[in-house]
């Protein structure tokens, strides 16, 4: 960004009267106006008089008006305050009058003018200023950080010690699992079973009918098979291989292989 | 818990071998290391920042540079080297006024809220400069401040630091000029002034901190 | 730096300079870069070969060192200080439950096949504890049972004994000095009921035993 310190004030004023009349989307807001013309005034902005600039700026809404020039909302919005500020500037106090006097505008907006005329002076300074990966640079062929990460497991003897108690414990207090597995009619089992019979179960059965040869009379294994041979149903019906229905509540539930 | 097998409970090593180990270390990453993270990384004892003092001054005009950044140190060519580098230099995204000023104001402000940039500019600030910046990463989101309707606060950050080779904000070119003039101080505008546009058309009266479409934005 | 060394087209920058010049090069460049092109960046007149000497013996004994890869030249870390770019975490983790009580059965029972395990435990055994307690040279196989299907067996290491302080597996407790120690629970646990989990994971009716840790671990 260049910094318009270094142009002659009075091409910055020629080149501000020129640019205000005629390019409006140059400017960046009123403020940026204002301060162009400010600059015109050639003095430093904390003796500026805001009543010129107020003058100049309501004349140049007037010249863009004449050039039927679509001013932006804002431009007009300031256009009305400095108006306003002007009038305050020229009458009489009135005591009657709340709020900030005209001075105390006035001084406001020099000061903001002040400000934004610094920011953009030092913004140029800092864009001047040596850049990374332009003036100075980086290591070019950085080297990563590898990481290793190393898991190691930590047990005790005790820990040892307790699991093994543990488990015989349990074992104390039960039969092998070969036996009692005896008692079992697990799901695979089931499905398996289900799988070789559904080609014949054309016509609704019940699911009793279905057990295994010698699960129907000893309650215990009954149970099992029972259990293990409906979810294997329900496993079957959910593949979209058999219907399944129940008339009523505790009625037998029947069984029949889906049409397709 | 992780515990580097390097480590040694003995002693550290000698001072001449720490800072070569800093010296690997800055030299391997392109980013800044801060002291913490120096020390993560050298064996339990070693002084980080006695060598890095060490090591500053062996690069003392040097071709390349042992720069503080924020907290993190790096090393950098000189910067007047700069023009051998040409073959080097990536192409550096040009800027456009707004985003200029608006970084300049976060920078030299911060932290600063949306509705104070543009109370300083006069304008308001377009959602794709502020975009474009945290994009950049020159510049994240700081604290909320503690005033009505808790606007967010845009601060710069460490590769902004970085890029511009600041050791820490102060560092900014005339930053002490504009606080002894008062440029920096956060006067509120006097009621009546008219405020800034913004994007949505809503006029913000300028004097109020609250900013709604603020949250909108930032979050 | 009052004079730069390009404006000068009769004489060639002071050999102190062009080991400057090179140094931030080397530095900055994504690759090694060969006399030739060294040449071509800095100022007319520059001796490469001669600035190329000084820098490396000044990085001669440095954390980095000035390299030639090939035709090129470049910084590296020194070889010594590798070390320093890894970063070795070591994670201490408590062995899953599945993974003790395999182990246990292991030291107890040993030489023991998977079967026999299996059926101990109640549960079947993951092949990821198995995996893991073999990773950790805790136990390793052992002799073929002469049984149908000839069984690997398993058995504990001298790095387990080591580990765990034992001078043979026959150091263990027995299950009467468990007792007496108050280890083992004479009462049943409230879920001793059979179940066995079947080794793809599905639960037969009637499973109680979860073996949660498990499958989280190693899948």
């Amino acid at each position: 960004m260049e910094s318009h310190e270094n142009i002659d004030p009075q091409v910055q004023a020629r080149m501000a009267a020129e640019a205000f009349s005629v390019d409006v989307d140059g400017y960046e807001g009123p403020l940026d106006i204002l301060l162009t013309l400010a600059r015109t005034q050639k003095v430093d902005m904390r003796r500026i008089s805001v009543l010129a600039l107020a003058v100049q700026y309501l004349a140049f809404v007037e010249e863009a008006k004449k050039l039927r020039l679509e001013l932006a909302a804002d431009y007009l919005v300031m256009a009305a305050w400095l108006a306003f500020l002007k009038s305050r500037l020229l009458l009489p106090k009135d005591d009657e009058d709340e709020g900030p006097s005209g001075e105390e505008l006035a001084a406001h907006l020099a000061f903001q003018l002040e400000r934004l005329e610094a920011m953009r002076d030092v913004a140029a300074r800092l864009m001047a200023r040596d850049q990374l990966g332009r003036d100075f640079f980086a290591r070019g062929i950085p080297e990563d950080v590898t990481r290793n990460r190393k898991i190691t497991y930590k047990a005790s003897v005790l820990d040892l010690m307790q699991a093994y108690a543990q488990i015989r414990t349990k074992e104390n207090f039960k039969p092998l699992h070969l036996d009692e597995r005896e008692d079992v009619f697990s799901m695979e089992q089931a499905l398996e079973r289900m799988k070789t019979l559904i080609g014949h179960a054309i016509e609704w059965g019940t699911l009793q009918q279905f057990l295994p040869d010698g699960w129907q009379h000893n309650p215990k294994l009954r149970r099992s098979a029972t259990a293990s041979t409906f979810a294997a149903m329900l496993e079957l019906v959910k593949e979209g291989k058999l219907d399944l229905r129940q008339s009523d509540m505790f009625a037998p539930i029947e069984v029949k292989r889906k049409e397709l | 818990m992780s515990e580097t097998p390097h480590e040694s409970l003995f002693e550290a090593p000698p001072m001449a071998e720490q800072e070569r180990m800093i010296e690997a270390i800055l030299f391997a990453s392109a980013e800044p290391q801060s002291k913490k993270q120096l020390e993560d990384r050298v064996p339990h004892g070693c002084d980080v920042s006695e060598a890095l003092v060490h090591l500053r001054k062996r690069y003392d005009g040097r071709g390349v540079a042992l720069i503080k950044v924020g907290e993190g140190y790096a090393f950098r060519t000189a910067p007047d080297l700069g023009f051998l580098m040409q073959k080097e230099s990536v192409e550096v995204r040009k800027l456009s006024r707004a985003a200029i000023e608006t970084l300049a104001i976060i920078a030299y402000h911060q932290p600063v809220t949306r509705a104070e940039i543009e109370e300083i500019r006069g304008v308001s600030v377009s959602r794709g400069t502020v975009d474009l910046l945290l994009d950049l990463e020159w510049i994240k989101l700081g604290r909320r401040r503690m005033t009505p309707g808790r606007p967010v606060t845009l601060v710069v950050t460490q590769l902004f630091l970085d890029h511009f080779g600041l050791e820490t904000p102060k560092d900014l070119p005339g930053v002490k000029e504009l606080r002894d003039a008062g440029l920096l101080d956060n006067r509120p505008p006097p009621s009546a002034i008219p405020g800034v546009i913004s994007e949505d058309g809503e006029v913000d009266m300028g004097q109020s901190e609250e900013d709604e479409d603020q949250d909108d934005m930032f979050e």
